[in-house]
Order: structure tokens, then C-alpha cells, then sequence
């Protein structure tokens, strides 16, 4: 992973020295060359790792800007190559042009931020055409690839949250074992094996799901269904293990005098 | 609170309005009126009554979609008069697209074959009986068995044509799906959901609830 | 076959709004006015004129939705001002935020277009291996290509996706980067900083004198 990640601060050596340079927000001319170098050599050596790519890029500016620091404390005398003196110039003039541009794509980079923030404010509508026109489609998958089956699948699969909303306004909830039991009779035999989480998808308050919880529970002890957890935390397995749901009911009444102690107020 | 009816204020009505036909319009399936009912804190009475409204409003303006109660939920559809149009755009092929629902019917049984209707419903979270009829229909998914447990429920599979169309040689050639762990912002958004109050809804319910407050939402303007 | 607008009698232009209002409905993604009047036999400019004109009506009658120009196509979609409600409810298909490297990566590869991935590493300054995959993958930019050049380098520009996210029409209804450009004073400030030689004798003199401190004071220059 590029270096980035280690140091959030400085998105690589134009971001620093953009930082370094327009940080004090004074007079112009305080600007020192000298602070930048610095600066520039500190926030160096205090990366610990660099991607070799990265580190060069940083060298660069690090020594660019040295030659830029050691002129200027060196009085100018007649001496100098002029070939040299205009390398050095050209230098400058290149990282200066590198920084305008490196904050001019920061500046964008922010408006493009704001027109995606108001543009999510909107949400599309893709449900798509109706089930009654699907029979027309010349062919349903058209245009889709294996990568697109792949991720509806995993689109699937995410547990569907549920609008979780305070009802505590609505009419208070009365819910018992008893009933969930009563229900969870008439609803497994249909469904063959299930899980948990898909008999709970549905419920909206958690003290319901604790409740199907406690119900599952009564089940198992009574021997109606089997229960299984191959992961921890992992989805719990549930098969029906009575007849059929008809016949059991009868047994459910005598579990009344086990549930019916906890019945709860919304 | 839920309120009765004639207490409703005409703001409060209008922005229940809106929010019913904002949330109507994305939802994949038809939604029930008590669960509108809890996110704008009106009996689902009151919902209904704003649905029939706005049902008959479009009528009325004859408008090209339909606001309708679907199997004990709502939902826009097209207008039945406008079903040629519909139809001849679906029959341009590359426009009109498998819906993200039927994809993803589709995607349960190609990689949990041999499974039952049930069990595909049981994963979506509703009906999934007309959308397996017509993959099936379309040779995409067939009767591969039936399951030795007591219900015998048929089970289904993908087919021969499914591969062809996707350009792949076998089941094995789908893509792995891994020990799937949904992603950080999956969970924080599932986090996000069930969290009793998060901020924004409170904010809007209570921008609901005294209607003297100025109100500042573009949509508020009429 | 298609009409010029001024001979588009009432009751077509209703039907052809009440289309217009079903296609819409059920397009995944934005629809060109020119598929849209090809199935109505329209011109797409009348298309687009029943379009804007339904446009201003759903905001008129203050609906929760909006009927909108995006990526070259129209689509409904929830009004802004609904938000609270309809994040509330679906949570499916949110974007996660991009990171900050990220979005000005986004930035370079959307004005400079086509451009290598290089290029784009060159302009930061650092490798962009990383986020250019993530940003592919989350379907903002794409491969458009190949450099002629020597290397053949793969060229990236933004996609339809990208568009849709930003809620933009098209490329040209980004803001100039001209907007961007700092101003004179950050130039100056920038250029005033690397200045090699810039300062007289006496300044540099002072500043070999007191070797460590971090800045001089303001009045020591000038």
C-alpha cells in the first residue's frame, strides 16, 4: 500500500510542501525558504516507511529544495555557471508549476466532493420493469456477466436491515412466548429448514425477536425442531422435527403454563 | 404522535405527502402502510387515506403512473394504458434490464442449487413465485429434484442456457464468493438503520411535529 | 413519424407525457430523449420539451420526487428535501464516501481525460496504483483506451457512473478548472517560498545569524 495510509496528514511531497508554504495564512513575505527546507527534512524523517516510488519523489523535492535554500544564503558572485545558476531556476520554476497544479486538482477535488454531497441528497429509481413485463425481454440476460450474478448474489445475501423506528406512540405491544410459539408451530412445518435469522427478519422490535428467541428455545426443549450453529455467531440453523403443524397445537397448549409468565409490554 | 385525521395540519399533510411519494418511489417492493405509518408518526389509517389521495391525484392528472395497494402494500407502477410504450421499450433488449430483484433471485439459485421456492423466498425476503416462473419459463433455472424432506418441495438449479449466456463453462467457473463478510459500510449502515433514533429522522419528525417552525427544506416550497 | 412541435395536438402531447411518465418509471437508468422519442415517434427535442415541462410541474405541485437531466438522460428520483425519509428507509446501494487521495485523484483523471495512469502519479506525486483500482472498481473512471506511444499505456477517463454520482448532466456541466487555479496571492506566496535569490544582501545576512529559528519576525523583512 502506497505510504499514504501511514501518514494522513500529507497526501505525498507537493501536499507537504503546499502545506509548509501556505500554512501561515500572514504577510507574504514571511515566507521563509529556510522554515520550508526544514520543515520539509523533518516531516522526512519522521516517515518511517516509504515506497521506494514515494520516497524518490520526496528526495527529489528534498534536494531541489536544498540547492534552492543553499543559493540563497550564498551571496551571489560572479563566479557562478550560468548553465548551473539557469538549472536551478528551471528547477524552481517546475516545482512551482507541479504545486499550482497540485492545488489546483485539491480545489476540485473539494467542488466534485460538494456536487456528489447534493447530489446524494436524490436517490434514483431503479426498481426496474415490472415481473408482468419480463416475460417480453428478448433475453433477460443480456448484457449481464458472471462478475454481475456474482454480486447480486452477496447483494442478497446482506442481512436486510430493518427501518427501525421508535413505537413506543403506537399502541403498546403485548408479546408472548405463548403466541410466538403458537405462530412459530404454524410457520415451521411450511418452511422446512430455516434460520434465525430469516424467521426474525421481519420484526422490527428487538424485545419481539428476544421473545422468537425464547420461543426457538421451548421448541428445541420439547424436541419440535433441531437447532444448530456451525459458526459462532454464524447464523443459527432451524428444522422442524413434529409431524405437521396441525397436530402440534395441542401440544403447544400445555407449554402455555411455561410461557405464559412472560408476557411482556411494549 | 399519531394524530386523528382532522387534527392533521396542512403542512404536516403536505410534507407526509412528499415523504410517501419520496419513499414509494425507491422501495423495491410494495411497502406497507405501517411502516410508513412509524417514519412520518401517523396512524397507518391516516396513511392510507394520503395514499387513495395521491392515488386518485394522479388519476385525475392522468398521469402516466399509478400509486397502487399491491399485496397489502404500496407502490408506483405504469399506467396500464401506457403498457405498449412499456412494452415496446422492453422489447429493445438492451435498454431495459433484469431487474435488480429478479438479478438477484436469479444469483440465490445459481450459487445455492439445488434449493426450493420457498427457501429463495425465504432468503429475498418476499414472494419470489412469478419472477422463478419466468426464469424458468426463459430456460434459465429449471426443476433439478425434490427435496427428501417432508414437504418434497421442488428443487430448483440453474441450466445448460444460464452457463451459455454468461460465457461460462461450468457451475465451478462462477466466481467465488468467499467467505463473504459485508464490508464496514455495510455494517455501519445496517447500524445506522437500526439504531432507535438517529439524528435525521428525529430532526424531520420533529420538523413535522410543530408545524409553526420555520421550515427550510427545499421541498417545502410550494 | 416524428412531428414538429407546433403540430402536436393536445391529446397527443398529453399521451405522449403519460409515455414518457411510464418509460421513465421503469428505465434503471437514465433515458436518452432520443430512445424516448423513437418509441413515441417524437423528435427528441419535443422529448425533451415535455420532459423540462413535466419537470416544473412535479415541483410546482411540491411531489417528493423530481423528473431530472442526468448523464445525458432522464430519471425520477427522490426530491432532495425528502432525504431524512428516504435514507431512513433504504440503505441499499448508498456510496461509501471516497477518501480524500481518492477524490483528487477522481479530479485529475476528470479533466485530464483521457489519461495513463503515470500521468496521474506524476501530477500527485505519489502512487496512485491503489486508488486508481479502488475508484475503477467503485465504477467512476475506466480504461477509454491506449496510449499510442511507445508504452501503450492504458488511457482512464470517468464514466456514466461518475456522472450519475455527481448528479451532472455531462462532462461540460463540471466547473471550468479555471474556477481552481489559485490566485495571484497563493502564486505568489508558492513562488515567494522557493525563491532562490530573491532577498537583499542584509536579509540573508540576518537570517545566517540567527540559524535555527523557525521564522523571522514580520518587520525583519521587507
Amino acid at each position: 500500500m502506497p505510504y499514504e495510509v501511514q501518514t494522513p496528514v500529507f497526501e505525498g511531497p507537493f501536499d507537504l510542501l503546499l502545506h509548509l508554504i501556505l500554512q501561515e495564512q500572514v504577510d507574504l513575505y514571511e515566507v521563509s525558504l529556510a522554515a520550508i527546507v526544514d520543515g520539509y527534512l523533518r516531516e522526512l524523517g519522521r516517515m518511517e516507511q516509504l515506497e521506494l516510488e514515494v520516497a524518490s519523489e520526496f528526495l527529489l523535492i528534498a534536494a531541489t529544495l536544498v540547492e534552492l535554500k543553499s543559493r540563497r544564503l550564498l551571496p551571489v558572485g560572479d563566479d557562478l555557471d550560468l548553465d548551473e545558476e539557469l538549472a536551478v531556476w528551471e528547477e524552481r520554476d517546475l516545482l512551482l508549476h507541479r504545486l499550482v497544479e497540485c492545488k489546483t486538482f485539491k480545489e476540485a477535488a473539494i467542488a466534485l466532493q460538494v456536487l456528489a454531497g447534493e447530489a446524494g441528497r436524490s436517490r434514483p429509481r431503479v426498481v426496474g420493469v415490472d415481473d408482468r413485463f419480463l416475460g417480453l425481454m428478448p433475453d433477460l440476460l443480456e448484457g449481464v456477466d458472471a462478475e454481475e450474478v456474482r454480486r447480486a448474489f452477496l447483494r442478497a445475501m446482506v442481512p436486510r436491515p430493518v427501518p427501525r423506528i421508535d413505537l413506543e406512540h403506537v399502541a403498546p405491544i403485548r408479546i408472548s412466548v405463548t403466541d410466538a410459539i403458537t405462530e412459530l408451530v404454524e410457520e415451521l412445518p411450511r418452511l422446512g429448514r430455516t434460520t434465525f435469522r430469516d424467521l426474525t427478519s421481519h420484526l422490527v422490535e428487538r424485545l419481539q425477536v428476544v421473545v422468537r428467541f425464547l420461543a426457538v428455545l421451548e421448541l428445541f426443549k420439547k424436541g419440535l425442531v433441531d437447532l444448530d450453529q456451525p459458526r459462532t455467531f454464524g447464523d443459527i440453523g432451524i428444522v422442524w422435527r413434529g409431524e405437521d403443524g396441525a397436530r402440534e397445537v395441542g401440544e403447544v397448549d400445555s407449554l402455555e403454563d411455561l410461557a405464559t409468565v412472560d408476557a411482556y409490554d411494549g | 404522535m399519531a394524530r386523528p385525521a382532522d387534527q392533521l395540519g396542512d403542512d404536516v399533510r403536505a410534507e407526509a405527502r412528499r415523504a410517501v411519494e419520496a419513499v414509494v418511489l425507491v422501495t423495491e417492493e410494495p411497502i406497507e402502510a405501517g411502516l410508513l405509518g412509524q417514519l412520518l408518526e401517523l396512524r397507518p389509517a391516516i396513511v392510507e387515506e394520503l395514499c387513495l389521495e395521491l392515488a386518485a391525484e394522479y388519476e385525475e392528472q392522468g398521469r402516466g403512473f399509478q400509486l397502487v395497494r399491491v399485496a397489502g402494500g404500496w407502490r408506483f407502477q405504469t399506467h396500464p394504458g401506457q403498457a405498449p410504450y412499456v412494452e415496446r421499450f422492453v422489447l429493445e433488449g438492451q435498454h431495459a434490464k433484469l431487474s435488480a430483484a429478479a438479478l438477484e433471485t436469479l444469483a440465490i439459485v445459481a450459487y445455492k442449487q439445488p434449493i426450493s421456492r420457498a427457501q429463495v423466498a425465504s432468503i429475498r425476503g418476499v414472494n419470489v413465485d412469478g419472477v422463478m416462473r419466468t426464469l424458468q419459463h426463459r430456460g434459465y433455472i429449471t426443476e433439478v429434484g425434490r427435496d427428501p424432506g417432508p414437504g418434497q418441495a421442488n428443487l430448483f438449479g440453474t441450466t445448460r442456457t444460464f452457463l451459455e449466456q454468461l460465457g461460462l463453462d461450468s457451475l465451478d467457473a462462477l466466481p467465488p464468493i468467499g467467505d463473504f463478510v459485508p464490508g464496514a459500510d455495510v455494517v455501519e449502515q445496517l447500524e445506522h438503520g437500526l439504531r432507535p433514533d438517529a439524528e435525521p429522522l428525529s430532526d424531520s419528525l420533529s420538523r413535522l411535529e410543530d408545524t409553526d417552525t420555520e421550515r427550510t427544506a427545499p421541498g417545502d416550497e410550494s
